[in-house]
């Protein structure tokens, strides 16, 4: 290997398009710092400093978001820097700081340790960010592993409570099972389109690039098609498609609420970022990848819904409404197989930035409603909400809102533009099966939002057994009230941001 | 005889089958968790393989990746499953089951 | 010879993974899967690749298995009274060995079907260079290889979080 | 003043009235009472000079368009229009004079007065209007009027059975009407009166089921069997209600609108026409014999010669010998319009005078209306006893006085075209004569046999004044000459007899009279029981069940079939459709659900399998085993 | 485009909802009401000005238009505004409504009064922009913005079975709101536009139909969809059921307006841009409609005895004639359903509001058990008899326009259709009218009299009394002027409908 070689691979790892990533690093680094530095008292600047850190550099990213890097790959073809990419890393960098004002709330009411918490989350929003732009498979899995390793962690968190380590313990078995699924599946590719044999053999097969012009070529491979598909299935895990979304009340249920959060919306939005890399990436393979998704995208909006609507507990209840969100997404995943159709691609960015607020504005609620028991709640806790609470009753009523696609909130204009991408792409029976869900969500969306305003707590006298409801504090508040109303805003009035994800 | 890349990629998916099977079958948290690994060491298997007969380098440099993230994945999941054991007493998979329906 | 060596190693992994997922002693599992690793180490050997043999028995054997030991003795688990399976478990078991084994021929056809490679006529042994390795790893994989360091990072802090003792949690014996 | 401006402000000033009622004089039943009179008046006035200032008109305006349709609002005044909007103005006017007097002391006068303006202004619609909608419009607005009035007393049960039923009635009739309106729209694409003239004279042809819908419109308001059940009940109304809508004018309503439609009439359309105005006429005599209540007799007595008009205007064409410059023509005119307008004119005047009357008795008894509990009051109200008996006499066909002359018209034009209408009809004019004797008999002779009878009293001016009126006008009513040239279309049509005819016609009227009437003053005696009853218990009974099993009918469709294929379908929907179906269907989805959730069972174990069954399924389709 | 210095259409829109948020932000109570008076007030009154200066016959075009960009322009969705022949009808009415609803709403003193208005005010904004929108999107989106407090209000401040009531209501309208929500995307799609501005797809559709076959799907979509909305039997089963849940304002509003906006879609957007399609389900849906809406439901509505569920299920049975109308596929059916949307949302707003009010005198909604109200409420009474019989189609009050097109546009589609429906006149006098008189008249019930001893009824107040009033003046008017509205409409229509009344020919062309 020359030197020259050597000399140009290392100038493509160009740090500073990873700026962002370095400085979440450092941020989180910084963090461990001052917590040995600092006097034990002074501990509650921590998180503040981690927020106001991530604040900082969302706001540099969305400075700089045309960066000069746009289009190109480095690292040595490991990232492809692309506007997805840049929407995407606004959007971890976002769920970071969302699920961290969370934090802030839960773990006040748990005997835990702090600064760890914020630390492993920025690294896995960190992982998350450069998943989004990977354009190579050893980048993809490492980072994959960053994050799923990082939530086995945060999931058993609270360790005081059995329940969390169960959630952390079933998140650990299965996400090491689709760990290696996945695994093998990337090996598969990288040794079938490395075969000297074949043609548009390619020495770099990991690369996304290569593989897909040696995908082309190859149309009919057997081994290749099995890879594509195991590739998929790990994939199908981190977005909680069906039939690999069985763990997903489980683990949703036992995990602390804002990890809870941070699965339900940043690990399902990089299972969605990476799967729309990869179904691009297989495009030669759409005749398996289509299918399958399709299937997928109805079982996984028809199992979400169905299993949601007699559930109790909220944790579980948001867990399979966010199956049947993984569903209505892979719907337009299926438009983006079928015909490479960027509206989809934009439709979907939209979809998951309207859930992002959605969600958290719910799970924003939650964290004040739940008592140190996270595994807890349950829907009769919310009784009374709107009379005790008017606020947090609103944000939720608000989010549910979104939640169910109910105009005139962002998620009915996520639903909207994915519906079009669908039509446009000709899927008739899936989208038949989308609306079919919506409607039977409106049963559980709805009921939550009864138990809220309507119902009235047990019988006159009887002991109110549920956990106080924490008081919401001035962060707090100002976060919910924003995503409540971007929700709102977003509905009717998309502006630049709509211009943008639709011109591209 | 003469080993082929396919008699290394069959060995591969035999001990990723048996590792499977294992998960499938034991109800110790910790064997189930061996099997995992297991399962891991045989897609490396495969991947070192295909290195060799592609005669590309990439393959041994993921093996590097793969074991320094299995062995994080083991540390973190060993300190699951002994905080488990410590609050419950047990690690066998069908008494972990208080998170359902 | 090396045909003589992959059968052996073959059978010996194979055959210790098998122990693995049989016995019913924990402890023995975790020595044959320490076997088993050897074994793979050895198959790893033959196809070239020397360091990576030596980093799995090193990494493998020594520490994970070591550290699985370590636990199983830890905790104990021995004890209590072992149920027998289940008629459903053991069905759904062999049908699940069914799936896998027909999924294991389908796969075998499905190599058999790859063309053919000559291993050591065509390709260079590309993994016995160690300055291969250094070379990739600190050019093209740097930046992996800096996300893992972060990886071993949190695994490391959350490994204490849920292991340290901390004031006011009281639920380490 | 320009006629039309006269005719404008006739057929305005009553809603004028009415709305200025309900807006502001809702509480002040006086004022409201003036007021509604006033536009009476007005109405009086103008039609009369209208009629006899003898110019003709016609105007119309668009009142809305969509597409190709176009509905008018159009005032056509011809002779026609000019004798019924004269009867409305006169026999109106005298009501509401009476009214002033009889409802004097009523609570709700205001809204009494202002559903007569209500009335007055509608029943005026149908006059003028110049196009089948409009009458539709105006139609169901009398209709409305009538529910009103009829509902005066709503406190009363009875006042609200019947002002439903009457307003239901009338909508099956209105029903056909609609239909056959709007299929007259497509089959001669037009509505208007004139073009529809206009279309059957250039030789357009229609169907029997035209007029013959058209005529149900007829036979609800104008309670033409089997519809004629609401009239009876209506005597729940106010007297002079009852008087002006439901013996003078609307009732009418449907013989003008016949004979304003007469030129759709085809021959089939007018023989079923004439048997259910004969059969009508009949039934309801008889049903008139044994009824107890004074207006109940008059009621009756209102159908059966609405019967007469009927089936006069079904016996429809005569061929007439016309003698003109010394010359003979034979032509055929439809003289069935003429007779029936010429009874419909005699009949408001001597009808409407006998329930002014019977108010006049009942207001003087104090509202005791059983003619078992009168008697004697042609001594305790003379004015009215000598009125009521030139009604009577009108009614029965004295000679020379109003009913006379038009009922003679019929008897002739059905001796010319049917024998067995005729014999029919003859028949009807002994009964006619039979009950209507008895009910004089009864009421005003004898010694008082009630409290209430023993202190009747005459009403004051403004309730006998319209009693004289109205006398007078059944007395010279029937001769056409006093009317001058005014209704001269009309008059033309009345078949006349001459010859023979006019003896044998004149020896039969007077016969049925004598045979009705004699036999009346021999049957019955002042008595508080029915002298029927007493001496033929199974006569009596069968008139009573042919009056009842009408109505036993119709209540037992309202009660058991109706109401109950109501329930039934009801329960259908509630239990079947939204119970079954319905509840059914989230029943399944539900229990679908709760199958979805129960496979979370929580033991990893089973989540593994899912990932193996999931993966060999990806797997097998990778392999192209599907 | 504008001309107007003021954008009145978007005023009428964001005033209520501006007063609602200001409502939602924590105005005090005493402020919030008077405000809620403006934020009723202005849409009224803007909708009556703008009828006023609706100009004489401005053919299908939109008056009164302006645009803007909310982001989504190259999608081909835009905040497009403005009026024309068919949608002035039912923008005033929905002004009107909204304005009775309000004041009626403010008088009521429900319990917490604040958020029942600012839900209302939400609902009112959402109503005045369904009908002003010319974007098919933002058609869509303020329909549903209306919905939505429809189902909070019948949650909250329903009466029995509100909770079972609320989810069977939102779930079936959702259900039809997805579907119509399908066929509008499968328009904005197949049409070859991919726009939802209705003037767009109109020019591009007259110029380049879309195939049979596309059109016959989209419209058995939208005649599902739109059909849930509007209760199209045997898809009706939440509203008589919510209807008879629903607190009154919510009622008035939504069974008067926002019910209107399925009929409004069909004959706005459906019929001109799918006439193919809608040729061939003409027939389905005018059988559905005259024997399912009409008769069957019909003879349901006698069954009743519960008065609101009787006026639900009248409701019901109205929209019978209106999809009769839509399958007559002409200008004179169209227009007929237009005027006859615009009176029965005066009607059944008035009949909802009095029922209330009678409720609050007798406690009870239970017609068995009332009778003889009259003669303690007799403007009650006189005000119920009009609302009943404006609904049952008595001349001069507006609703009898509407059934008199209808019907004389049907026989021409199918006479023994015609004969069915017209018997529906019958049908509906019997108990509208049984109704009226077994509240009103004859003599009370015992149970009445015991209710009236404890609690002696008093005749309506006049703020219940302006409310109704408005609707009771309106009604009138409509129906003494009926050229107000059919002139404007007649305009539209004839422009609109060529293609509609002649889609046979256009599909052999093809």
């Amino acid at each position: 290997m020359n030197y020259e070689l050597l000399q140009a691979a290392a100038a493509s790892n160009t740090w500073g398009a990873i700026f962002p990533e370095l400085m979440l690093g450092c941020l989180a680094l910084g963090l461990l710092v001052l917590e040995i530095l600092l006097p034990k008292k002074q501990h509650d600047l921590i998180p503040a400093l981690a927020i106001a850190g991530q604040v900082a550099i969302l706001i540099g990213l969305l400075v700089n978001f045309r960066t000069g890097y746009l289009g190109d790959t480095t690292f040595n073809g490991l990232l492809r820097h692309t506007e997805s990419g840049q929407f995407l890393r606004a959007f971890f960098l976002l769920s970071s700081i969302l699920v961290s004002i969370l934090g802030v709330v839960a773990l006040a009411k748990q005997k835990m340790p702090r600064i760890e918490f914020f630390h492993i989350v920025m690294v896995v929003s960190a992982a998350m960010m450069l998943l989004a732009q990977a354009n190579h498979f050893v980048l993809l899995f490492v980072a994959l592993e960053t994050i799923t390793v990082g939530f086995y962690i945060l999931v058993s968190y609270t360790r005081s409570n059995a329940l969390s380590l169960e959630a952390g313990l079933k998140y650990l078995i299965m996400g090491a099972l689709s760990s290696g699924i996945l695994l093998f599946g990337i090996v598969l590719l990288y040794g079938v389109a490395g075969n000297p044999a074949l043609p548009a053999h390619t020495a770099d097969s990991m690369n996304f690039d290569a593989l897909r012009l040696f995908l082309a070529a190859n149309p009919d491979n057997v081994l290749a098609s099995i890879g594509v598909v195991l590739v998929l299935s790990g994939v199908a895990f981190k977005v909680g498609a069906f039939p690999f979304q069985i763990w997903i009340p489980d683990v949703y249920q036992g995990a602390p609420t804002p990890v809870t959060a941070f699965l339900a919306v940043a690990s399902k939005a990089a299972g969605f970022a990476i799967l729309l890399i990869l179904v691009r990436t297989f495009a030669p393979y759409a005749a398996i990848t289509t299918p399958v998704l399709t299937i997928m995208a109805a079982a996984t909006i028809l199992f979400g819904n169905l299993a949601a609507l007699t559930q109790h507990n909220v944790k579980r209840l948001l867990g399979l409404s966010g199956v049947a969100h993984a569903g209505y997404l892979l719907l337009g995943v299926v438009a983006v197989s079928a015909t490479n159709s960027t509206l989809a691609v934009g439709a979907i960015q939209f979809y998951l930035f309207a859930y992002l607020l959605a969600s958290f504005a719910v799970f924003g609620v939650m964290t004040h409603v739940a008592g140190a028991d996270d595994a807890d709640q349950d829907l009769d806790h919310y009784a009374d909400l709107g009379k005790t609470h008017p606020f947090l009753a609103t944000v939720l009523a608000v989010g549910l809102g979104s939640l169910a696609g109910i105009p005139p909130l962002a998620g009915f204009m996520g639903k909207l533009l994915i519906f079009i991408a669908a039509f446009k792409a000709g899927l008739y029976g899936l989208l038949g099966v989308a609306i079919f869900g919506v409607v039977i969500s409106i049963y559980y969306y709805f009921g939550w939002i009864k138990a809220a305003f309507f119902s009235t707590w047990k019988a006159e006298g009887a002991p109110d057994t549920r956990p106080a409801r924490t008081d919401v504090s001035l962060t707090a508040r100002l976060t919910l009230v924003t995503l409540a109303l971007a929700s709102i805003l977003l509905g009717f009035y998309q502006g630049p941001f709509g211009d943008w994800l639709m011109l591209r | 005889m003469s080993v082929g890349l396919n008699h290394y990629l069959i060995l591969s998916a035999v001990l990723f089958a048996i590792g499977f099977f294992g998960v499938l079958l034991r109800k110790n948290t910790l064997v189930i968790y061996m099997c995992l690994e297991l399962m891991l060491i045989a897609s490396t298997l495969a991947l070192v393989a295909f290195s060799r007969f592609n005669g590309t380098m990439d393959g041994n440099v993921f093996v590097f990746f793969i074991l320094t993230v299995a062995a994080a994945e083991v540390a973190v999941g060993l300190a699951i499953i002994v905080a488990l054991f410590r609050k419950r007493q047990t690690i066998q998979v069908e008494e972990l089951n208080a998170l359902k329906n | 010879m090396s045909a003589l060596l992959f059968n052996l190693f073959a059978f010996l992994a194979v055959g210790s993974a098998l122990a693995v997922v049989f016995n019913k002693n924990t402890v023995n599992s975790a020595m044959f899967l320490m076997l088993s690793l050897v074994a793979v180490a050895g198959l790893f050997a033959l196809l070239d690749a020397g360091l990576l043999a030596i980093l799995l028995v090193f990494v493998y054997a020594g520490a994970v298995v070591a550290l699985f030991l370590f636990i199983v003795m830890l905790l104990d688990t021995q004890g209590g009274v072992r149920k027998p399976f289940k008629k459903a478990t053991v069905a759904a078991s062999i049908a699940a060995a069914g799936l896998l084994v027909t999924g294991l021929v389908s796969f075998a056809r499905a190599t058999n079907a790859l063309p053919a490679v000559d291993a050591a006529a065509s390709a260079p042994a590309v993994g016995a260079s160690l300055r291969n390795y250094a070379t990739q790893l600190f050019t093209t994989y740097l930046l992996p290889v800096q996300i893992v360091g972060f990886l071993l990072l949190i695994a490391m802090l959350g490994v204490i979080v849920l292991s340290k003792r901390f004031e006011g949690l009281e639920d380490i014996k | 003043m320009a006629p039309a401006s006269i005719a404008l402000l006739a057929f305005l000033a009553p809603l004028a009235s009415a709305a200025v009622i309900a807006l502001l004089l809702r509480r002040r039943g006086c004022i409201a009472s003036y007021v509604s009179s006033a536009a009476a008046a007005v109405v009086a006035a103008g039609a009369l000079a209208l009629a006899f200032g003898g110019e003709r008109f016609a105007l119309t305006h668009e009142w809305l368009r969509l597409g190709d349709f176009s509905l008018s609002i159009g005032l056509k005044y011809d002779d026609l229009a000019a004798l019924m909007l004269s009867i409305v103005g006169v026999v109106g006017f005298c009501v509401h004079l009476f009214s002033l007097g009889y409802m004097a002391d009523d609570a709700a006068k205001a809204r009494y007065f202002g559903g007569l303006s209500i009335f007055m202004f509608s029943m005026i619609g149908i006059v003028f209007a110049d196009n089948l909608f409009m009458m539709f419009i105006f139609w169901e607005l009398v209709g409305f009027s009538s529910y009103l009035l009829i509902n005066h007393y709503h406190e009363k049960q009875s006042a609200a059975d019947a002002s439903k039923k009457a307003f239901i009635v009338n909508r099956v009739g209105d029903f056909g009407f609609l239909l056959g309106i709007i299929g007259c729209y497509y089959a001669l694409g037009t509505v208007s009166l004139d073009g529809i003239a206009e279309k059957m004279g250039a030789g357009s042809v229609v169907t029997a089921a035209i007029p013959l819908l058209l005529f149900c419109g007829a036979m609800g308001k104008s309670a033409q069997m089997p519809l004629h059940v609401w009239l009876p009940d209506a005597m729940e109304g106010p007297t002079p209600v009852s008087a002006l809508i439901h013996a003078a004018t609307m009732v009418a309503a449907g013989i003008y609108m016949l004979c304003r439609i007469q030129v759709l009439m085809v021959p089939e359309a007018l023989t079923v026409i004439m048997w259910i105005g004969t059969v009508t006429a009949l039934y309801a005599a008889l049903c008139a014999i044994t009824q107890r209540d004074i207006k109940k007799v008059l009621a009756y007595s209102t159908l059966s010669q609405l019967g007469y008009m009927v089936a006069a205007f079904g016996l429809g064409s005569l061929a007439v010998e016309h003698s003109g410059e010394g010359m003979m023509h034979a032509m055929v005119l439809p003289v069935g319009v003429g007779a029936a307008m010429f009874h419909l004119t005699t009949h408001a005047f001597f009808k409407a005078l006998m329930f002014l009357g019977s108010g006049s008795v009942i207001h003087g008894c104090h509202h005791e209306q059983d003619i078992f509990k009168m008697g004697g009051l042609n001594k305790k109200m003379p004015l009215t006893f000598y009125t009521f008996t030139i009604g009577v006499a009108a009614i029965i066909g004295f000679p020379y006085l109003a009913g006379f002359f038009s009922k003679d018209a019929i008897l002739y034009l059905a001796f010319k075209n049917n024998t067995a209408v005729f014999a029919i009809l003859a028949l009807t004019a002994v009964i006619t004569s039979f009950y209507m004797v008895r009910l004089w008999r009864l009421v005003f002779f004898g010694e008082p046999r009630s409290e209430e009878a023993s202190h009747a009293h005459e009403g004051g001016l403004s309730m006998t004044l319209p009693l004289v009126l109205l006398a007078v006008l059944s007395i010279v009513g029937g001769y056409t000459a006093i009317y001058g040239n005014a209704f001269a279309e009309v008059w033309a049509l009345i078949p006349v007899a001459h010859g023979s005819d006019h003896t044998i016609i004149l020896a039969v009227s007077v016969a049925v009279m004598v045979i009705g009437a004699g036999s009346a003053l021999v049957l019955y005696k002042p008595a508080s029981t029915d002298a029927l009853e007493n001496k033929s218990p199974a006569l009596f009974g069968a008139l009573g069940g042919l009056k009842e099993s009408f109505d036993a009918g119709y209540n037992y469709y309202v009660a058991k079939v109706q109401q109950r294929f109501a329930m039934l379908v009801n329960f259908l929907e509630q239990i079947v459709l939204a119970g079954m179906i319905v509840r059914g269907l989230a029943a399944i989805v539900g229990l679908v659900g709760i199958g979805a959730r129960a496979l979370h069972v929580g033991s990893l174990h089973a989540y593994v399998y899912w990932f193996l069954l999931g993966s060999v399924l990806l797997w097998a389709f990778a392999t192209g085993a599907f | 485009m504008n001309t107007q210095p003021v954008d009145l259409l978007l005023l009428s829109i964001a005033t209520p909802l501006a007063v609602a948020l200001a409502i939602a932000l924590g105005l005090p109570k005493r402020f919030s009401i008077k405000l809620a008076y403006v934020g009723f007030a202005v849409p009224a009154l803007i909708a009556v000005w703008l009828w006023s200066q609706f100009p004489g016959n401005p053919g299908e075009s939109y008056v009164f238009l302006t645009r803007y960009n909310t982001g989504l322009q190259d999608l081909g969705i835009t905040l497009a505004l403005g009026l024309n022949g068919i949608s002035l009808p039912l923008y005033v009415m929905a002004g009107i409504v909204g304005l009775a609803a309000g004041l009626y709403a403010i008088q009521s003193g429900a319990e917490r009064l604040k958020i029942y208005l600012m839900l209302l005010l939400v609902m009112q904004g959402g109503l005045m922009g369904v009908f002003a929108s010319i974007d098919i999107f933002f058609f869509y989106f303020f329909h549903e913005l209306a919905l939505i407090p429809t189902f909070i209000m019948v949650g909250i401040w329903g009466g029995r079975d509100r909770s079972y009531a609320a989810m069977k209501m939102t779930i079936y309208l959702t259900a039809g709101a997805m579907l119509s929500l399908l066929g509008l995307i499968a328009i904005y799609l197949k049409s070859g536009a991919e726009t939802f501005d209705m003037i767009t797809l109109r020019t591009e559709l007259m110029a380049n139909p879309m195939a049979f076959v596309t059109q016959k799907y989209i419209f058995g979509l939208l005649m599902v969809g739109f059909g849930t909305l509007v209760s199209l039997w045997p898809l009706h089963t939440w509203a008589p059921l919510g209807y008879g849940a629903a607190p009154s304002s919510a009622a008035m509003l939504h069974a008067g307006v926002l019910k209107k906006f399925g009929l409004y879609g069909l004959i706005q957007i459906a019929l001109p841009l799918v006439p193919a399609g809608a040729a061939h389900w003409a027939t389905p849906l005018a059988v559905l409609g005259v024997v399912g809406n009409v008769l069957i439901i019909g003879f349901i509505t006698i069954a009743q005895r519960d008065l609101k569920q009787m006026i639900g299920y009248s409701s019901v049975m109205h929209m019978g004639y209106a999809f009769l109308g839509i399958a007559c596929l002409s200008t004179l059916g169209a227009g007929g359903v237009v005027l006859m949307m615009v009176a029965h949302g005066l009607s059944v707003a008035l009949l909802f509001l009095l029922s209330t009010s009678i409720y609050h005198r007798t406690q009870t909604f239970d017609m068995t058990e009332m009778g003889g109200l009259a003669q303690k409420t007799p403007v009650l009474a006189a005000f119920f008899v009009t609302g009943t019989l404006a609904s049952i189609g008595l001349p001069g009050l507006a609703n009898f326009w509407g059934e008199l097109t209808i019907y004389v546009a049907a026989w021409k589609f199918n006479p023994t259709l015609t004969v069915l429906a017209v018997a529906g006149v019958v049908i509906s006098a019997i108990y509208g009218l049984r109704s009226a008189a077994k509240v009103f008249f004859g003599p009370p019930s015992d149970a009445l009299n015991g209710v009236l001893a404890a609690n002696p009824a008093t005749d309506l107040r006049w703020s219940e009394k302006i409310p109704a009033l408005i609707l009771i003046v309106a009604l009138l008017f409509i129906g003494f002027w009926p050229k107000s509205l059919s002139t404007p409409l007649d305009s539209a229509l004839r422009a609109l409908y060529p293609a509609v009344e002649a889609p046979a020919t256009q599909v052999v062309s093809r």
